[in-house]
């Protein structure tokens, strides 16, 4: 009898991984000597499931027609000077804050999944990692051709690359993906394939997009679009990763849970970045912060820690938290770069009265009583002459590297402040999720890079704050301080004067 | 009424990032290869050693012998950034689709004598493993180098490689009609085959290799430059009649090494110029990997020509190479 | 709580054919419109069928198209010739 | 617990430690925090002399770093309760921190009866 034709799942499983094979002239274990030591156990490579059946021709194919659609309209937008259509100046701080804070992180992405694409055993994975190093690179580099357009007339974006490595607020998703980059290959995927990518990069992506797009950014909309579609290929493979290790071996389960739960926080850290440009940054809103972690967290990650249960996995550890937290980190943070805005290279403002009420309307719960009120304290401020603005080094902590300004759950007017002793020395914490993290792993993080210890070290230029803001390479007046008064917005004012002198 | 806005009002601030600003020498306009590519790496101020090799951080100049003062001399002629290389990527595949149907139409490897199909598969289709292996290979040199401008175009290489295997895949099911059993036997070949084990042991030494510049050096001089061309370029009297529909088949590999091999010239030329002692390094690697390859390519030349020295012709090409970059084989 | 399989599209000419087969082969859709994006969700379950974007489009159409146009989803993928299918059922 | 690497012994060996006291030159760290008073975002760090006398913080960090609050100078520091890692004590004003039990990376901590924040919300 003669061999059947093949089905499309066995032709596609001969263009992948019919092409590996054991290897006999070294051992497999120096071939793939990092893959072992993490205690994850495989029994099985086979037993992968590809999704999503792509081969190089149709990668090349739907990647390359996506590429031309996107720089004809970062064509015409530079064409049409599109920067000033968007909704106002102020907008443009956003993509200050995402060059310089989450591009750079793409980068590491495209590097940390060539590392699991060549150094995974199982060949289904490798070859889905390798396509999703190619989509990270994809990523920051039309993030860097989107924003360059934006750099041209914007302040705070030039030196994007230098501040990534060095900026104080800056470290925070940095160390992020350092922590990444620098753990095993498994625990690598569960931190970037399926906490961040699977449970949480929707909430970078989808609402604040749409964003973009309300706010007059085509060119941003059409980027971030277009990197969400290779988004649902990497979300594939963080829920397939995890799938698969919790069915090859029961004594996967406790070393994935712990990695499920350090990571869910540390991207929840990460995000309230993200809550705050949501919140506060977009001069027109889409959605609040609140309202996307209840579409985004509570109903779509709630969905597949069902689904995951039958595993044994249990939703992360403070999911709770993190959910009553959403009532607060978004005005929390912003209230920090409001008061340090002389150090960050972006503009910060004042929310106006409309915008006041729409936070009200929004924050029924939390901000009226304990929001509200500090606005305008800090409005009546600056009505007098007073700006407030805050003139020590904050404490950060240990793990996130966030100033140490999040509180306690039951209290919103206490700070959290947790501690560990390792070796007699003290390491501060924000939050029980953070001090977990810390405690599994002391001398992981007892190595952070914390900002503010290395200005006092001596290692950032100097001693004053002056020397620090030339190590940033920030062109202080242009690049910091406030939207009102900024080269921005003189900018902004002169492109509307001229529009509503010609309609006149 | 109108809504013009002057022109005057769009002068540009500046016309660049600053990094490429100081790369060009001045603020001027910069490429988008440029922006994409120049400094995209992080390079100070890691938080933590990585688990798994804490001797090094993630991104280290100490994990190859090779020292540069500036990791972004040996740039990619073809400026190639993720858009350039997909769409120049799509548009070759295109051809490929178009030769694909030619030869399926026509039946032009249907209606091959036996013999021949079965000299196809034990000498040709095996190379989709050696692809796969530089796949491999390539995607090291890239998660382990360091600077964009050297480490991009080593991911690109890599989908070449993954691209270049299924292409050779599918020569096979188009032989065997669908039913895999062609693939089957060619890795049986490649992993039993007296004619393949050279080969077969020279890419899984390559696989233990920690030093990603010599890495890189093994691939690109000894395995692309002699084994590739070999099968490639110096074996068509090997197909008999199946030469002119191997050759449609494999255009894009013909055409893909004629362009990456500009490409990893560049690079190999422009780090051995950097200083004698990078030269010397380079040059005894290059001797060694290309040594090698000549040694397992003979074997296969045999089974492929009848005799070893198209493996010679491939291997003293590949020298004449490295002596054009400089190197003092 | 049902659990809640989703698709995110782009809102635009090359996705209309996509949402409207969805919409047609899957009663109790929910719409979500968002600017530029469209949000669709369904319980437990969500497919497009390769027939009904075809018979809307007027070509031949691959279920592996409809990543010119996806921005996210949530569920299990199948994904085969006919169809794509998001779903939490087992 | 602790990390899990390739080689531990190995990880332990070529891992830095980047705060410990002998980085600073000579100070230590102190974290300040003054409670309900959450327009200052977090606590406030400083590099100080061990010597310092506690009223010299007081007098010469504390103060002049929380002045730009509305209720600044409302404070009575002699009414002030005071906190140091975790519990609560009198501090003497004349004594230097190390004297005061404090350490590296100490936290200290205090409440200002009666001033509560702006309109008492802890701003």
């Amino acid at each position: 009898m003669a061999p059947k034709k093949l089905g499309l799942k066995q032709r596609y499983a001969h263009m992948t991984r019919g092409l590996d094979w054991e290897t006999t002239y070294q051992p497999m274990d120096e071939v793939f000597p990092y893959d072992s030591f993490e205690g994850i156990k495989i029994k099985d490579w086979s037993a992968w499931e590809d999704p999503f059946r792509l081969t190089m021709d149709a990668y090349w194919k739907f990647q390359g027609e996506k590429e031309r659609k996107l720089y004809a309209v970062l064509d015409a937008f530079a064409q049409n000077n599109g920067q000033t259509g968007i909704s106002d100046a102020r907008y443009a701080n956003v993509l200050k804050l995402f060059l310089t804070g989450v591009s750079p992180l793409e980068y590491q992405a495209h590097r940390g999944f060539a590392f699991t694409g060549r150094h995974l055993r199982g060949v289904g994975p490798r070859v889905a990692c390798q396509m999703q190093s190619l989509d990270e690179l994809r990523h920051v580099q039309t993030q860097i051709h989107t924003i360059s357009h934006y750099n041209k007339y914007f302040d705070g974006i030039a030196e994007f690359r230098h501040m990534h490595d060095r900026v104080w607020y800056l470290s925070v998703p940095k160390s992020f993906f350092d922590d990444a980059r620098s753990a095993g290959p498994f625990e690598y995927m569960i931190a970037i394939g399926f906490a961040f990518e699977y449970v949480l990069t929707n909430l970078l992506f989808v609402p604040f997009m749409s964003g973009a797009a309300y706010n007059g950014d085509m060119s941003t909309v059409t980027f971030g679009f277009s990197a969400q579609s290779d988004e649902s290929r990497h979300m594939t493979l963080g829920i397939e990763v995890i799938k698969f290790l919790l069915e090859q071996h029961p004594d996967n389960l406790p070393i994935v849970q712990k990695w499920v739960d350090k990571w869910f926080w540390r991207g929840h850290r990460v995000l309230g970045l993200v809550a705050m440009m949501m919140d506060y940054m977009l001069p027109k809103p889409v959605m609040s912060w609140k309202e996307a972690w209840e579409i985004y967290f509570t109903e779509a990650g709630g969905s597949l820690f069902t689904d995951l249960a039958r595993y044994g996995l249990k939703v992360p550890k403070y999911a709770e938290v993190a959910t009553a937290e959403a009532e607060h980190i978004s005005h929390q943070n912003w209230a920090t770069f409001y008061q340090y805005s002389h150090a960050a290279a972006f503009h910060t403002w004042m929310p106006d009265k409309a915008h006041l009420d729409w936070l009200s309307e929004k924050y029924p719960n939390t901000f009226d009583k304990y929001y509200r009120p500090r606005w305008e304290m800090w409005a009546e401020m600056e009505k007098q002459g007073k700006r407030f603005y805050n003139n020590a080094l904050p404490q950060l902590c240990q793990v996130c590297q966030i100033p140490m300004v999040y509180t306690e759950k039951d209290d919103p007017s206490k700070i959290s402040f947790r501690c560990s002793e390792v070796n007699g020395e003290t390491y501060h914490t924000c939050s029980d999720g953070c001090k977990d993290i810390f405690d599994g792993e002391p001398e992981k993080y007892a190595q952070s890079w914390l900002p503010v210890h290395q200005i006092f070290q001596g290692n950032c230029g100097g001693a004053t704050i002056p020397d620090v803001l030339n190590y940033y390479r920030m062109n202080v007046g242009a690049d910091n301080m406030d939207y009102v008064g900024s080269p921005d917005e003189k900018l902004w004012n002169e492109w509307h004067a001229g529009k509503v002198r010609d309609a006149v | 009424m109108t809504v013009q806005i002057k022109t005057i009002d769009l002068e540009p601030k500046r016309q660049t990032f600053g990094h490429i600003a100081r790369r060009l020498g001045g603020d001027k306009p910069a490429t988008r290869y440029q922006e994409a590519t120049l400094d995209l790496q992080a390079t100070d101020n890691f938080h933590y050693k990585p688990q798994w090799e804490p001797e090094f951080w993630h991104y280290d100049t100490r994990k190859t012998a090779v020292v540069m003062e500036d990791w972004y001399k040996p740039l990619d002629p073809r400026q190639f950034y993720y858009a350039t290389y997909n769409i120049a990527r799509a548009n070759a595949n295109q051809a490929v689709e178009r030769n694909f149907t030619f030869v399926e139409d026509r039946d032009l490897l249907g209606k091959l004598d036996p013999a021949v199909k079965a000299k196809l598969i034990s000498g040709l289709l095996p190379i989709r493993h050696l692809h796969w292996g530089s796949n491999m290979n390539m995607s090291e040199a890239c998660q382990r180098g360091y600077g964009t401008a050297v480490t991009a175009p080593c991911i690109f290489s890599a989908g070449d490689h993954l691209g270049m295997a299924q292409i050779v895949s599918r020569i096979g099911l188009v032989l065997d009609e669908q039913t895999g059993t062609a693939l089957d036997a060619a890795k049986e070949a490649w992993l039993n085959a007296a004619e393949w084990q050279g080969v077969r042991k020279l890419i899984e030494d390559t696989f233990v290799e920690r030093d990603w510049f010599k890495l890189l050096v093994a691939q690109t001089l000894g395995v692309n430059a002699v084994l590739l061309d070999l099968v490639y370029k110096h074996a068509d009297a090997a197909w008999g009649p199946a030469a002119v529909p191997v050759a449609m088949l494999t255009e894009f590999m013909a055409d893909w090494r004629a362009e990456e091999g500009k490409w990893s010239d560049h690079v190999v030329k422009t780090v051995a110029a950097e200083s004698e002692a990078n030269k010397a390094l380079i040059s005894e690697w290059a001797k060694t990997w290309i040594d090698r390859a000549e040694e397992a390519a003979g074997p296969l030349a045999t089974a492929l020509l009848g005799d070893a020295s198209a493996a010679k012709t491939a291997a003293d090409a590949a020298r004449a190479r490295a002596r054009s970059l400089g190197l003092t084989l | 709580m049902a659990q809640i399989a989703s698709i995110t599209l782009l809102h635009n000419d090359d996705a209309r054919p996509i949402i409207e087969a969805i919409l047609a082969d899957n009663p109790g859709v929910r719409v979500l419109n968002m600017p530029g994006a469209v949000k669709l969700d369904r319980d437990d379950e969500l497919v497009v069928n390769r027939a009904s974007v075809e018979a809307r489009l007027g070509r031949e159409w691959s279920p592996q198209e409809i990543q010119l146009v996806l921005i996210s989803m949530a569920g299990n993928l199948d994904e085969d010739d006919d169809w794509f299918k998001l779903s939490w059922k087992h | 617990m602790s990390v899990q690497a390739l080689d531990n012994a190995n990880y332990a060996k070529n891992i830095e430690y980047r705060d410990p006291m002998k980085n600073f030159h000579g100070n230590m760290l102190v974290y300040v925090h003054w409670e309900e008073h959450l327009s200052f975002c977090a606590a406030l760090a400083f590099p100080l002399p061990p010597a310092m006398p506690f009223g010299a913080l007081v007098s010469e960090v504390i103060a002049p770093h929380y002045a730009a609050h509305p209720e600044a100078g409302a404070i009575d520091w002699s009414k002030v309760t005071w906190m140091i890692d975790g519990v609560t004590k009198t501090p003497d004003f004349g004594a230097s921190l190390e004297a005061n039990g404090m350490k590296h990376k100490s936290l200290v901590r205090f409440w200002t009866p009666g001033l509560a924040g702006f309109k008492s919300s802890a701003s």
